[in-house]
């Protein structure tokens, strides 16, 4: 597999040319497209020279989208806001509940323990309107529809299986005995699990959380259901307006644009993190 | 100097003076328009209360679920004089009407009372009227201690008043015996053809006046004019497909939805003649259609006729008006024209959108609900919005008379009016009410896209709809 | 302190730890209960009276009609053209970017940049792509002798379409478990294999195939996992049209409950669906514990 | 009651029981080796005594008072991992630092202490490094140090040497006691090697089957074994061990009658001698076989024609292979000088045995003291 030939070679990055077209051309058309008019993008054959705008942006950006039925107010700022809320409390929240638990079924065993965390993950498996249609009732009896604090409770069933799994892992593979030295040292339980146990799962933590914010954040089902207007996420959003009435092609680019930015820019910023989430804990980068 | 601008608004308020001159005479006595505005609300709203107690829930705040919607917009430009006048707060959420029904059925069957009011059309209350979640507005009309002298409910157009009341029995006719009334009636639409005049006098073309005009009309374009497709039609996977021009069409073939077969509704939609119209309506797709027909809502089938991308559209009167106005490439371009397909037919039979409002049972504040409703559609808001605002077509009998609203309408959208009066005498609900209508029409259109799609000939797809309509209704128990 | 107790916090400590986890736990087991009770009842909103129990009907009327096997042949279509592309895919682009240098490891992290999308955005950059007016993609379609490919409006081109978006988004991660695997393997086989002059062909069945299996399994199962439920992409694109082409089991079971207003259909449809994943999530989870457990022992 | 009380413990894990009814004191300021064959339950004894594990029965005592169930952190115990279980993301001065900082002591003071227990260690050049940085000994000697930097009133050290290279190991075993000495605290000290075990112990204490078999000084252990099982753990090479037959006050082994110093009751039994017991001398067998040889000094030594198979060096001594004319093997030591002496092959001559220098146990492998009642 280590032999190179010219000819290998050049079929290789032939080959490495046409995947990276494929997965990345489509990233790269859309972000063209949001700096374009709509005449721009209407031009056949289509061009890549322009003169760039900023016009899409600046809609968006403050709420007021022109569009054939006349100025349409859509916030969407609002939207990539809500995500953002919902993304950073919900993975906050998951870790702050996920890591103890981690750590119980890391190091202890006991009774139900595997129980549960089997029937958690399990469930991460099944179908997510399979929950959502009765909750939805039991949301709205207890107030909690279209809140925060009911999505990001929702949400938890995206976020916290992953974490309690992959930093379950990670807290395996500490050996017991450093923790027991520490204690011996005079330190408490829980200072050990503060000053020990956390910061060696640090790589395992980082790369739960990251992978759960991006899947929090991409998750479009639950908002779709739980949320209305002004709590809704980019995705949901996104959607609402794209079929809203005369929008333009370009902004609608724009707001493609401004929803995967983040996900991307914490890709691309912490990528050992996110491979080493991507491959489930399976392999320790 | 204020008893000058008073005087004048209240002439505004007894009719004798339109808003517009008097805006124009209030600048000339150097007040500026929101201070005028402030005071004809403060006229208005001295002469409606005179009548009747507005200011009953003052202090009250209602939420309502309005769609994205130029009616919707209307309501809210004008929203200050109502809440001038009742001293209620009103907030709302909008949402784009690819999700709005959602919206709505999603928040009324999980028994919510987050809104007290909300937009509907007259097929959704099929749903919820049976379902409990909708009030009979009926109590409150005929109440006279609830309800304003001036509000007139009779001046609502009384084929709208029948299409938004139903007693809940599977066929019963709409605003028959035992009906309720689900909805309050608000702006409503019926289909015609709107043209683009200006290709059409380059190429010599006259508006169809029958369907196989129509067919040879749209094939003409697409082959002829560059760059334009014939005729545009709705087509995605939902019950709006069915209810524009295609049930409209249908309908004036004498073709129904349902029949009553020994107390039993019976699909009808497998007929020889109602094959033959979708064989017609099918090919007149395939040929001179929109490309990605499938996927057409109203919204693209304006779009198009607006940009100058398809020649005709056989859908929404008030979605050619809306397209002769704004941006549009084609604004100014566009006519209109009332069509029945059948050439046995004497008049046209279009089926009606009506957008209604609706009361939520579930709602904790209805009487403070109802205020708000007999407001925005009432005499008073209704006029508001016929003159100033894109609020067309308006279902009250008396806007419709209103020299300023007919004068507005003549002018800027030629044809117009003509393609209504000819229109609205056969305009109506066509579809027989059921609980069902959403899978069934649904089903429908699911059908019909396969038929376009080359999948299923079109009289063994009629057959195989009708059958699992028919299996379907007898699982509901109807 | 008196050290001749046993303390109970010691005891209850792991169940406070994860009491949160539990909850979560039973936060899911209720709903999940009464999805269950609602797929064995006639219950549709708009029927409110004639709600009641009715055992199996919602499951026997669903098995004998050819709309739910057509969501079945739909879902299942999906899952085997999605996962069968991507793991070959997956597998070939790992197999490229295998060896450590600079190139290949900035490749591998571009390439990861769909994954970050969300399907459902995803699904609409591509619905912009392959607008008949003015999608580049149609465009190149037309240069290549298709000026009318409808993509996702055809009923005969929107499978491929909802597919080759799948592909597009979740490749990437067959791809980063793949090579993660691969690099993992030990070199010694590979080494001998080269020193002995071993065709490549044979090399890549007999010594890279069956050591990656597990890894295989792996990702194949999770992508299953998902692709059987696929909603957001097929949802945003055509809402299971053109036609029924698309009605996957969720898309389905959401139009049953949220236009029709079917509850109890719509329940026993979820039911059905669930108790697929609930196979395959088993058989993921072992193999994951598995695999993971193989990773401690090599490292 | 002594400092350090162990008694009747009694653990096990699934199946296996590990320790059934292990009793143990030790007094202050004093080291106890314990000493056993692997898997003989030596580091979970200590985990008891930590508070790591908890007992099934039993209890512990450290400075009178009862500690079974309290926690690690609450006993005063220091200890030392086989496998260093240094903390990886703490440079060698945290990780002696943190018993003071758990105690709240002052940075001075930490900075003083750590550098002493370093300085006494000889570490001091590293403490700056992440443990991955420092060599295998250095992390043996930075774990120490953090075990003794609390100066916990317990200190054990679960067999700390074993992951050291000999020449440290060596070196360690030499400065141990010193630093243990320094801090006088009472050491429990886990081994596996039996010359760890009776250099740094005060005393030792073999764990076998679950309980203590013998707790002894070094010397005594090795000289007065309660059982065939102790002798054979101590020494290297291993002990001897040849059937014989008590009869009327003498003991028959190897062809040779030892008398008894005291009283035995007759019958059969078990003869250990310690290799280095054994003189040989190459002279030509005496026909007779084994006789006793008077010393003219009041002890007497016995003959047994041996026949001398090899001869191995091993450090300073040599080991030798005999053969006795019925054909058992004995294994002899003598200092390097004496080896050189012997013929390089094989060679016959006479294994000198004193009879006060012979070992006695039952057939069942336990101890037979003359004299005693049995």
């Amino acid at each position: 597999m280590e032999r190179q030939t010219t000819t290998g070679r050049v079929v290789r990055v032939m080959l490495l040319t046409l995947v990276g077209l494929f997965f990345l051309f489509p990233i790269f058309w859309v972000l063209l497209m949001s700096f374009q008019t709509n005449q721009d993008i209407l031009r056949i054959p289509p061009s890549i020279f322009f003169e760039p705008t900023l016009g899409n942006y600046k809609a968006l950006i403050s709420g007021r989208l022109e569009s054939t039925a006349g100025v349409l107010e859509i916030r969407f700022m609002n939207n990539l806001m809500n995500s953002v809320i919902l993304a950073v409390s919900s993975v906050a929240l998951s870790l702050l509940l996920g890591i103890p638990a981690a750590y119980a079924f890391a190091r202890f065993k006991f009774r139900l323990g595997e129980d549960i965390a089997f029937t958690l993950l399990s469930f991460r498996f099944a179908p997510p309107l399979l929950v959502l249609l009765p909750l939805a009732i039991y949301f709205q009896q207890m107030g909690l529809i279209d809140t925060y604090i009911g999505l990001i409770w929702v949400y938890q069933l995206i976020t916290l299986p992953l974490i309690l799994w992959i930093v379950r892992g990670y807290f395996e593979d500490i050996s017991e005995d450093i923790e027991h030295a520490y204690r011996l040292d005079g330190n408490g339980w829980f200072k050990t699990f503060l000053h020990i146990a956390i910061p060696l799962a640090k790589p395992g933590i980082a790369a739960a959380t990251l992978l759960s914010f991006i899947f929090a954040w991409n998750n479009f089902v639950f908002a779709l259901i739980l949320a209305s207007a002004d709590k809704q996420p980019v995705t949901v959003g996104a959607l609402a307006f794209v079929t809203a009435s005369g929008i333009q092609y370009g902004q609608i680019a724009a707001s493609i644009v401004l929803s995967v930015t983040p996900t991307l820019l914490l890709a691309l910023y912490a990528q050992r993190y996110l491979v080493e989430g991507l491959s489930l804990g399976a392999v320790k980068g | 100097m204020y008893s000058r601008i008073q005087d004048l608004a209240n002439a505004v308020v007894r009719r004798q003076l339109d808003r517009r001159n008097f805006l124009r005479r209030a600048g000339q006595l150097g007040i500026g328009a929101s201070a005028a505005t402030y005071f004809l609300n403060q006229a208005q709203s001295t002469a409606l209360a005179q009548d009747f107690d507005w200011q009953k829930h003052n202090g009250t705040t209602i939420k309502l679920l309005l769609n994205k919607h130029p009616y919707a917009d209307a309501m809210i430009a004008n929203l200050e004089t109502f809440k001038s006048m009742t001293g209620m707060d009103v907030t709302y959420d909008v949402f784009p009407e690819d999700v709005y029904f959602d919206k709505v059925t999603a928040e009324l069957s999980s028994g919510g009372g987050n809104y007290d009011a909300f937009m509907t059309g007259a097929y959704q209350t099929w749903q919820y009227g049976p379902a409990g979640w909708l009030v009979d507005m009926n109590e409150f009309i005929s109440d006279a201690s609830l309800t304003n002298p001036n509000y007139n409910w009779d001046d609502i157009l009384p084929n709208l008043r029948a299409s938004t009341a139903w007693s809940g029995v599977p066929g019963a006719e709409l605003g028959g015996e035992g009906a309720k009334q689900w909805a309050i009636p608000w702006g409503f639409e019926l289909n015609s053809i709107a043209y683009n005049k200006r290709v059409f006098d380059e190429h010599n073309l006259t508006p169809p006046n029958n369907m196989a005009e129509l067919m040879e009309t749209a094939a003409k374009i697409s082959t002829d004019v560059d760059g334009m497709y014939g005729v545009g039609v709705r087509g995605s996977r939902s019950w709006a497909t069915i209810h524009p021009g295609f049930l409209s069409g249908y309908s004036n073939f004498n073709e129904r939805d349902f029949t009553m077969e020994n107390g039993q509704l019976m699909a009808a939609m497998a007929t020889p003649g109602s094959k033959s119209f979708h064989a017609d309506w099918v090919k007149m797709i395939q040929e001179s259609g929109p490309r990605d027909w499938a996927t057409y809502t109203w919204y693209q089938v304006g779009t198009d006729l607006g940009a100058g991308a398809s020649g005709m559209i056989y859908d929404a009167d008030i979605l050619g008006y809306f397209m002769n106005g704004g941006e549009n490439a084609e604004a100014g371009n566009l006519a209109y024209h009332a069509f029945a397909p059948n050439p046995e037919a004497s008049a046209p039979t279009p089926n009606v959108w009506i957008w209604s409002l609706g009361m939520s049972n579930f709602s904790t504040q209805k009487e403070a609900a109802w205020l708000f409703m007999q407001w925005a559609s009432g005499t008073d808001h209704a006029l508001f919005g016929a003159r100033d605002m894109d609020f067309v077509n308006p279902v009250r009998q008396s806007v419709w008379d209103d020299q300023a609203f007919q004068d507005r309408i003549a002018k800027s959208y030629p044809g117009y009016l003509e393609q209504y009066e000819a229109s609205a005498p056969g305009s109506k609900i066509y579809f027989t009410p059921q609980p069902l209508f959403f899978n069934l029409t649904t089903e429908w259109a699911s059908m019909l896209q396969q038929m376009v799609g080359n999948e299923v000939p079109v009289d063994e797809g009629l057959d195989q709809l009708a059958e699992s309509v028919n299996r379907q209704l007898r699982q509901a128990g109807i | 302190m008196d050290g001749s107790r046993r303390p109970f916090m010691r005891k209850a400590l792991p169940y406070l730890l994860s009491l949160p986890a539990l909850l979560v736990c039973i936060g899911i087991l209720i709903p999940f209960g009464t999805a269950v009770y609602y797929s064995l009842q006639r219950y549709n909103l708009a029927f409110p009276m004639t709600r009641g129990f009715i055992w199996l009907e919602n499951y026997t009327l669903l098995f004998t009609d050819p709309a739910f096997w057509n969501t079945v042949r739909v879902s299942l279509l999906y899952t085997l053209y999605t996962v069968g592309f991507e793991l070959v895919l997956g597998l070939g682009i790992a197999m490229l970017l295998q060896r450590r240098s600079l190139f290949n490891n900035m490749m591998s992290i571009l390439l990861l940049l769909p994954l970050m999308i969300a399907p459902a955005i995803a699904a609409l950059m591509w619905k912009l792509m392959t607008n008949p007016g003015f999608g580049i993609l149609s465009y190149f379609a037309s240069l290549l002798g298709f000026p009318d490919f409808k993509w996702a409006s055809a009923s005969s081109s929107a499978l491929f379409t909802v597919v080759l978006i799948d592909i597009w988004v979740y490749t990437p991660f067959m791809m980063v478990l793949l090579l993660a695997g691969l690099r993992a393997l030990p070199r010694q086989p590979f080494e001998a294999a080269e020193l002995d002059g071993v065709p490549q062909s044979f090399v890549f069945f007999r010594i890279t195939l069956p050591m990656l299996t597990p890894y295989i399994i792996t990702a194949t199962l999770f992508r299953m996992l998902e692709s059987i439920q696929q909603f957001d992409i097929i949802y945003a694109m055509t809402q299971g049209g053109p036609g029924n082409t698309l009605m996957a089991f969720q898309v389905a079971a959401y139009l049953e409950r949220y236009q029709y207003t079917n509850v109890g259909r719509s329940a026993a449809i979820l039911m059905v669906l669930w108790a697929i994943t609930f196979l395959l999530s088993n058989l993921f989870i072992k193999q994951w514990l598995r695999l993971r457990e193989r990773a401690r022992g090599m490292g | 009651m002594s400092y350090l009380v162990l008694d009747k413990l009694k653990k096990r894990f699934k199946n296996e029981i590990v320790l059934d009814g292990a009793s143990l004191d030790v007094e202050r300021g004093e080291t106890v080796v314990v000493f056993g064959p692997s898997g003989c339950g030596k580091t979970v004894l200590l985990r008891l005594i930590a508070g790591i594990n908890e007992p099934d029965s039993g209890t512990v005592h450290i400075a009178g008072q009862e500690v079974t169930y309290l926690a690690p952190e609450h006993r005063d115990v220091g200890m030392a991992f086989q496998n260093f279980a240094l903390y990886p993301h703490l440079s060698a001065f945290d990780n002696i630092a943190s018993p003071l900082s758990a105690r709240g002591v002052g940075r001075a003071e930490i900075e003083r202490r750590v550098h002493e227990v370093a300085g006494l260690l000889k570490i001091d050049h590293v403490l700056h490094h992440l443990p991955k940085a420092l060599s295998n000994g250095q992390k043996q000697r930075t774990s120490l140090g953090r075990a003794l930097a609390g100066n916990p009133g317990v200190l054990l050290l679960d067999d700390p040497l074993r992951n050291v290279d000999a020449k440290l190991r060596y070196e360690m075993r030499l400065e141990l006691p010193r630093v243990l000495k320094a801090f006088e605290t009472t050491v429990i000290y886990v081994t596996q090697d039996y010359k760890e075990a009776m250099a740094l112990g005060d005393r030792v204490a073999v764990l076998m089957g679950g309980g203590f078999r013998q707790v002894d000084r070094p010397a005594a252990i090795y000289k007065d074994p309660d059982g065939t099982d102790v002798a054979r753990l101590f020494g290297d090479p291993t002990v001897n061990l040849v059937p014989g037959e008590i009869r009327e006050g003498a003991v028959t082994a190897l062809g040779a009658r030892f008398p008894l110093a005291g009283r035995l009751a007759d019958g059969a039994c078990q003869v250990a001698i310690r290799p280095e017991s054994i003189t040989v001398t190459l002279d030509a067998a005496s026909p007779g076989g084994a006789m006793p040889i008077d010393l003219g000094i009041g002890e007497t030594t016995h003959a047994v024609p041996v026949e001398l198979d090899a001869v191995t060096p091993l450090n300073v001594r040599a080991v030798m292979l005999l053969r006795t004319v019925d054909g058992r093997e004995l294994l002899a030591t003598c200092s390097e000088d004496e080896a050189s002496r012997l013929p390089r092959g094989h060679g016959q001559g006479q294994a000198h045995i004193r009879a006060a220098d012979l070992l006695l146990f039952d057939p069942g492998g336990r101890r037979l003291r003359p004299g005693e009642r049995q």
